[in-house]
C-alpha cells in the first residue's frame, strides 16, 4: 500500500519518459587525478532533467563493465542562445566504470538513460536552501541552485572534501550566488572537520521559526549525520542516496534503502524509483549497506 | 513474416519474453517499451505473501555476468492481482506469472489463486530460485520433489504450466523430462547458477545472502547446451534463457532448440533492446527466406548427423 | 614471507600452479616462465597412449571466456616420460601429471608407470573432462565410479593423488568427500563446464566436437562457490581454479578454501602472468600483514557466522 | 617422434625468446573502411622478427575479447637513423578485436607478444621468389621482399583481392624491387580472376630448371590451389597457414594443422609452434578446418 502510494505520488512529479541519448562527449575536463567532468551532446534528455535525477551510463558497449553506472547530473549545458544542448556529470575514479568515463575522449558516444529517479521537491517557497556536498555528492547541487537562484529562494552550500585540492567547482556556485562554506577533514582549506561541523554550528545559531530546509548528497555516513542534525533542529531534509543499481528502472530491486511504513514497520524501497531522493526522515539509518 | 510461436494451448505474438525478476512487474518499463509487443511479459517470483527481500548488497558485477540475491523481494500474490494486474491488461500484456512457494500447498493455492484472474496467460513454476533457504532450488535439484510439485500445481490449474529449470543439477535434461511426463505444457531455463564472489580486503561475502545467483552473457553458452540437451529430450516446447543480449543470441538458443526465449539481464542494461531483437530476428529471417521463425526451432545442422 | 602451501605430503614453493592443458606439457613456456618458481606445473592431461584430438575448430571464444574441444591430443605416457619428463626434471620444475583413462585399469596402469618416474609430484586424475566421450566425465558424475577409480589408483602408486573434479554436478562436495573417503590427498576443481556455441548464419556448432568446456574468467563466481563448499566439507586440501586472472582472483579462492589455485585460461592471454600473481600476492600479504600465505585458507569471514 | 624432430629444428630458427611489449599506437593508417595499417613502438620485439612470424594482440584490456588476436608482422619500423623502432601490422576489420585495432589511436598501448612462430626458410641462396598473397595474406611478404633484396634474389609479388581497391601498399613492394603481378576477381584491376590464375601461367611457362621457390599467405583456398600448382610443376613451397589461436605458445593446442609424418600417416601440428609456415608438400590439404 505505501509503495503503491508513493508511486502513484512519483508519477505526479516524473513526467518524463527516460529515453536512451546516444550520447557524444563535447569535453572531458581533469579536475585532478581522479575527479573530471565529462559533458555529453543530449538535448532531449537534458532538457527533462530536474536536480537530484541521475542518468544510467553505459561507460563500455563491451562487457567489462556489463552494467550500467548511475551518475547524477551535474550541469546542464546550453550553447551561446541558451538552448540545452547537453549535461555533465562529476566523475570520480573509483573502479572500472568510472575510470572508463575518466578516459573518455571528445567525439566518442556513450549510451546515457534518462532522467531516472525522484527530483529533489521544488524548492519554490523554501524560506532557505542549505545544500550539503561530500565529494562527487556535489553533483545534484548545480542545478539545484539554478532552480533556487530562479525562484529568488537564499541558498547556502555546506561543501566537504578530504582535502583542499578537492573541492571543486566553487566559481560555479558563487556565481549563482550560493553562499559557500567549506570544510576540510584535513583542515588544508575551510573548517578543519566534517562539513557537519559547520552546519551543525549554524543550524543551532538560527532560530526555530527561519524555515531552513536541507538537501544532502555525499558519502552514507555523512546523509546520516545530516539527518540526525535535520531532527534534531527540526529541519525538513532530503537527502540523495547513492546506491549500488543493476538497472535504474524499478525492474532489479537491487537498490534498496530501509524506509519507514506508515504502518510504523520498514520495508526496502528502490532507491532508483522511490529515490534517490529521500525525506531523511523516512529512512531507517540504523541499517547500513556495505 | 510471421514471428508468433505456440506454448502449449499459448500463442505468442513473438519468441521474445522479459526474464522472471528482470522486469520488475512489469510497468515498471510500460514508459520504454510497449507491453503490448512483447512475446510475454513474466513478471517477478511471487510466494502468496509479501517478502522483505535480503538486504544489500543484493548484486555484484562479475566478468561478464552478474551475480543477485535479491531473496525475492514481493508484494505477494493478492496485492499483485489487485494493484498489478489491471494495469497489465490494460496495457495489453500479455502476462505469465513467476510462482514460488516454501511447500507443494502454497505452489497449489497460488495456482489456484492465479487461475480465476482474466488476463493471466500463464504459470512459470519457479522451482529454481537459488536465493533462497526453503523450497524454491530444493524442489528443482530433486527428481521426485519435481515431480511432485508440477503434478501437484498441474491439478490445481487448467492455465499453460511452465516449470522453469536450476541448471545447477548434473543432467537438466531428466528434469525437463519428469517435469513433461507430470504434466507440464512446456519447460523454461535456466535459472541463475549458483554462484559467490567475495572482497579479499574484508574477506567477506560481496553479497549479503553469501552466494547468489550468476545470470548474464557468461553462461549462454551452458544455457545453449542446456536447451540443447533438453529439446533433444522432450517433447513439450522449452524456452530458453541465460545471457541473451542480441538477436543473434535469440537465434541460437532458437536453433539449439527453443521456442521461445526470455531476456533478463540484458534488459537492465538496455531497456530499449527489444525493438532491437524483434528487427534483428525479421532482419535475419529476411536475409535467410524464413517465412515462420518457429521453423527456426531446433534446426542445429550437426555435420554427419541426421537433421532431426 | 612465506608462500610454500603442503598438499598431502607435498610441500609447494608457492600456491601457484598451471592447469592442465593450459601449459602444453610445461617446456613450451620455458622462454618466458622460469619453471621452478611455480608451485607446481600441471600438464596436459595424459593417456596411455596417444591421441590424434578432435578436428578444428577447436576452441571458441565466448562472453568472457572460452569453450574447447581439444579432445586430449597428446603423446601418451610413454613419450611423455621419454621426452619431456627429462627437460622439466633439468629445469626444476615440481611437476604434477594429470592422468585420464576409459578406464579404471588404464587409470591404475598410468599410474603405476608414473610412481617410477623421477621428479613426477603427484598426480592429478581427470575425472571431469568433458571433450571425451569414453570415460572422463562419465566417472566424475557419478559417486560410485568416482570411489572406484579413485580406491583403484589410490592402490596403485605411493604418489599424492589429486581427483579432479567436475563442475557439471549437482552437488561437488559429495564428490569431494568421496574422493576423500577413498583415499585421495587433495582435490583439484573446477574442470569446465559443459557447454555449446552455434554459428546462427549456418546453423552449426562452433566447435567441431559440438560441445565443448567453458573456462575463463566467466565461469569464476560458480567456481568460487563449489570450492567454499567443498572446503566447508572435506579435510584434505582443496586446489581451486576456474577464471583466476589476477592476485586478487587467487585470493579469493584461498579465502574460499583453497590451499593453492591452477591458472588456466589466462596464462594463455598473458603468459608473463605468474611473476604478476605472485607479487600481489606478496603485496597483499604484506599489506595485511601476513607472514605466511597458508593462513589465508577458509577465511571467509561471514558476519554473524562464527570464524570455523 | 617426428613432432621432436621438427621442433629439435624449431629452437634452431627460433633463438629469439618472446617479450611482451607494452608498445604505443604510433599511427593508424586507414587504408579502406575496412583495412588499416597500425605501427607499433616496440624496438626489441621488432629487432628479433623473422619474416613469416606473427605477434598475438591484446586488443582490450577487458574481457571483450579475451583472448589475444594473431598477426603477422607487416613493416618493419625505422627512425630516421636506421633503428629498428617497431613493427606494423595489416588489419582488416573481421570481428570484434579487429575492429578494436582499426579504432585504436595514437599513444593508446597494446600488449603485443612476439615474436612467435616458424618464419619462412632463409631465401639466401634461391634462384628466384615468388610470393603468392591473398588479402590480408600480403602482411608477412613486406619483410620477406627486404630478406629478399638484401640477399640479392628476384623477387615477384602475385597478389589477388576481391576488387582493385582492395590492392594495397604496392608501391612499398615496387621500392623493394619486387615485380607486382596483380589480379581482382571483378576483374576491376591487374588480371580478371583468381592470383593463381596469372601464377599458373608463369610457372607453365618457366622451364623446371628456373630455380623457382613459391611462398604463399592468403585464403585457405588459396594456399591449397597454390600448394597443388607448386605439385604441379614441382616447385618448393612454404605457406604461412591462419588458424584460428588461442595461446601462440603452443600451450593450447587449437591451432591445428594436419600434417604427414615421415611414416606414411598424419598428425595434427600446432600451427603457432610447428607453424604458421609449413612446407606446403607437408600439409594434409584434404581437411578443412572451418
Ligand atoms: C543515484 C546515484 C548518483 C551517483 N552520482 C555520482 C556522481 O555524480 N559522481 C560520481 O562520481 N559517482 C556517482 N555515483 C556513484 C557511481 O555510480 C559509482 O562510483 C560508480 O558506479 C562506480 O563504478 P565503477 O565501475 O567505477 O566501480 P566498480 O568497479 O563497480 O566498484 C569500485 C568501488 O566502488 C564501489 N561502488 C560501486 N558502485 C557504487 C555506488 N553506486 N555507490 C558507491 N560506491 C560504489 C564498489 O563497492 C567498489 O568498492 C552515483 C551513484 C548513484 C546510485
Ligand atoms: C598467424 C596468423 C597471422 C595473421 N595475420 C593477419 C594479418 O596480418 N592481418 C589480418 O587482418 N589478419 C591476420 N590474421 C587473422 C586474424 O588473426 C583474425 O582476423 C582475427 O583474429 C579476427 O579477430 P576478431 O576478433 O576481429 O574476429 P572474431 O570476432 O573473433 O571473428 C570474426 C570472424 O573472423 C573469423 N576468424 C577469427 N579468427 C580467425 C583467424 N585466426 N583466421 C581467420 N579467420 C578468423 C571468425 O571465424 C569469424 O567469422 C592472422 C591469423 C594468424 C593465425
Ligand atoms: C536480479 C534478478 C532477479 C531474478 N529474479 C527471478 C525470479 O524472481 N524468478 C525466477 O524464476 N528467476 C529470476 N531470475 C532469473 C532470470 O529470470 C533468468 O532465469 C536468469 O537471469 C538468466 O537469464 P539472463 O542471463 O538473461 O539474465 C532473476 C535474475 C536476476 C538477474
Ligand atoms: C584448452 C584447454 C585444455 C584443457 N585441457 C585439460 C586437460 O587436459 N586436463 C584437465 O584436467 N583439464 C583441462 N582443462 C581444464 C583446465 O585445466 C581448467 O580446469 C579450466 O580451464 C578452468 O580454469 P581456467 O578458467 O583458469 O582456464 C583444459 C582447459 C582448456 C582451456
Ligand atoms: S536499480 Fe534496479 S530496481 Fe533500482
Ligand atoms: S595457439 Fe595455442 S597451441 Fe597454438
Amino acid at each position: 500500500m505505501a509503495e503503491r502510494a508513493s508511486q502513484a505520488g512519483l508519477q505526479a512529479i516524473l513526467p518524463a519518459m527516460p529515453v536512451d541519448a546516444d550520447a557524444e562527449v563535447l569535453a572531458s575536463t581533469r579536475l585532478s587525478d581522479d575527479y573530471c567532468v565529462v559533458a555529453f551532446r543530449a538535448p532531449a534528455l537534458a532538457a527533462a532533467i530536474r536536480p537530484g535525477q541521475f542518468v544510467m551510463v553505459r561507460t563500455s558497449a563491451g562487457n567489462t563493465p556489463l552494467l550500467r553506472r548511475p551518475y547524477s547530473v551535474f550541469e546542464r549545458l546550453r550553447d551561446s542562445n541558451g538552448e540545452v544542448i547537453g549535461f555533465s556529470i562529476l566523475n570520480k575514479r573509483v573502479g572500472v566504470g568510472s575510470r572508463l568515463l575518466y578516459d573518455a575522449a571528445p567525439g566518442m558516444r556513450v549510451s546515457c538513460l534518462g532522467p531516472l529517479g525522484r527530483p529533489f521537491s521544488s524548492a519554490t517557497g523554501t524560506t532557505e536552501a542549505w545544500m550539503v556536498a561530500g565529494g562527487t555528492g556535489l553533483a545534484p547541487f548545480a542545478t539545484l541552485s539554478e532552480e533556487l537562484a530562479a525562484a529568488g529562494v537564499p541558498r547556502r552550500l555546506f561543501y566537504g572534501a578530504r582535502t583542499g585540492s578537492e573541492l571543486f567547482c566553487l566559481d560555479r556556485f558563487e556565481r549563482l550566488g550560493v553562499n559557500v562554506v567549506l570544510a576540510t577533514e584535513d583542515g588544508t582549506r575551510g573548517e578543519h572537520g566534517r562539513v557537519t561541523v559547520p552546519l551543525a554550528r549554524e543550524l543551532g545559531s538560527r532560530p526555530a521559526s527561519s524555515g531552513v530546509v536541507l538537501y544532502a548528497c555525499g558519502p552514507e555516513a555523512m546523509l546520516k549525520a545530516v539527518a540526525g542534525l535535520a531532527e534534531r533542529y527540526g529541519r525538513e531534509c532530503e537527502v540523495a542516496t547513492e546506491r549500488q543499481m543493476g538497472c535504474g528502472m524499478g525492474g532489479c530491486y537491487s537498490c534498496v534503502v530501509r524506509v519507514r511504513t506508515p504502518e510504523g514497520g520498514s520495508r526496502y524501497a528502490r532507491s532508483c524509483v522511490e529515490g534517490p531522493v529521500f525525506r531523511a526522515a523516512d529512512i531507517v539509518w540504523e541499517e547500513r549497506p556495505a | 513474416m510471421d514471428l508468433s510461436v505456440r506454448i502449449g494451448a499459448l500463442r505468442l505474438k513473438n519468441p521474445l519474453m522479459s526474464a522472471s525478476g528482470c522486469f520488475g512487474y512489469g510497468m515498471e518499463y510500460a514508459d520504454v517499451v510497449d507491453l503490448s509487443t512483447l512475446g510475454a511479459v513474466v513478471v517477478k517470483g511471487l510466494f502468496l505473501a509479501e517478502r522483505p527481500g535480503h538486504p544489500p548488497p543484493r548484486i555484484v558485477e562479475t566478468p561478464a555476468g552478474m551475480l543477485n540475491a535479491i531473496g525475492l523481494q514481493g508484494i505477494g500474490v493478492h496485492r499483485f492481482v489487485r494493484e498489478k494486474m489491471p494495469e497489465l491488461r490494460a496495457r495489453g500484456a500479455t502476462v505469465i506469472v513467476n510462482i514460488c512457494g516454501t511447500t507443494i500447498d502454497e505452489y497449489t493455492e497460488i495456482a489456484r489463486i492465479l487461475s480465476d484472474v482474466e488476463g493471466v496467460a500463464a504459470l512459470e513454476l519457479n522451482i529454481s530460485c537459488p536465493n533462497i533457504k526453503e523450497g524454491g532450488i530444493s524442489f528443482g535439484c530433486n527428481l521426485v520433489n519435481t515431480r511432485q510439485v508440477v503434478s501437484a500445481v498441474r491439478k490445481a490449474t487448467p492455465l499453460p504450466l511452465i516449470p522453469k529449470l536450476t541448471p545447477n543439477v548434473t543432467d537438466v535434461s531428466s528434469f525437463a523430462h519428469v517435469a513433461e511426463e507430470a504434466g507440464a505444457d512446456a519447460v523454461s531455463l535456466v535459472n541463475t547458477f549458483l554462484a559467490m564472489a567475495i572482497d579479499v580486503e574484508t574477506r567477506r561475502p560481496r553479497l549479503s545472502n553469501v552466494m547468489g545467483g550468476l545470470s548474464g552473457p557468461a553462461i549462454r553458452p551452458i544455457a545453449v547446451r542446456m536447451v540443447y540437451e533438453c529439446a533433444r529430450l522432450v517433447r513439450i516446447p522449452v524456452i530458453g534463457m541465460g545471457g541473451i543480449a542480441s538477436a543473434a543470441d535469440v537465434l541460437e538458443f532458437m536453433i539449439a532448440g527453443a521456442t521461445a526465449v526470455q531476456v533478463g539481464t540484458a534488459n537492465f542494461v538496455d531497456p530499449f533492446i527489444w525493438g532491437k531483437l524483434e528487427s534483428g530476428v525479421r532482419e535475419y529471417m529476411r536475409r535467410h527466406g524464413i517465412e515462420r521463425v518457429s521453423e527456426l526451432t531446433g534446426t542445429l545442422d550437426i555435420p554427419g548427423e541426421k537433421r532431426a
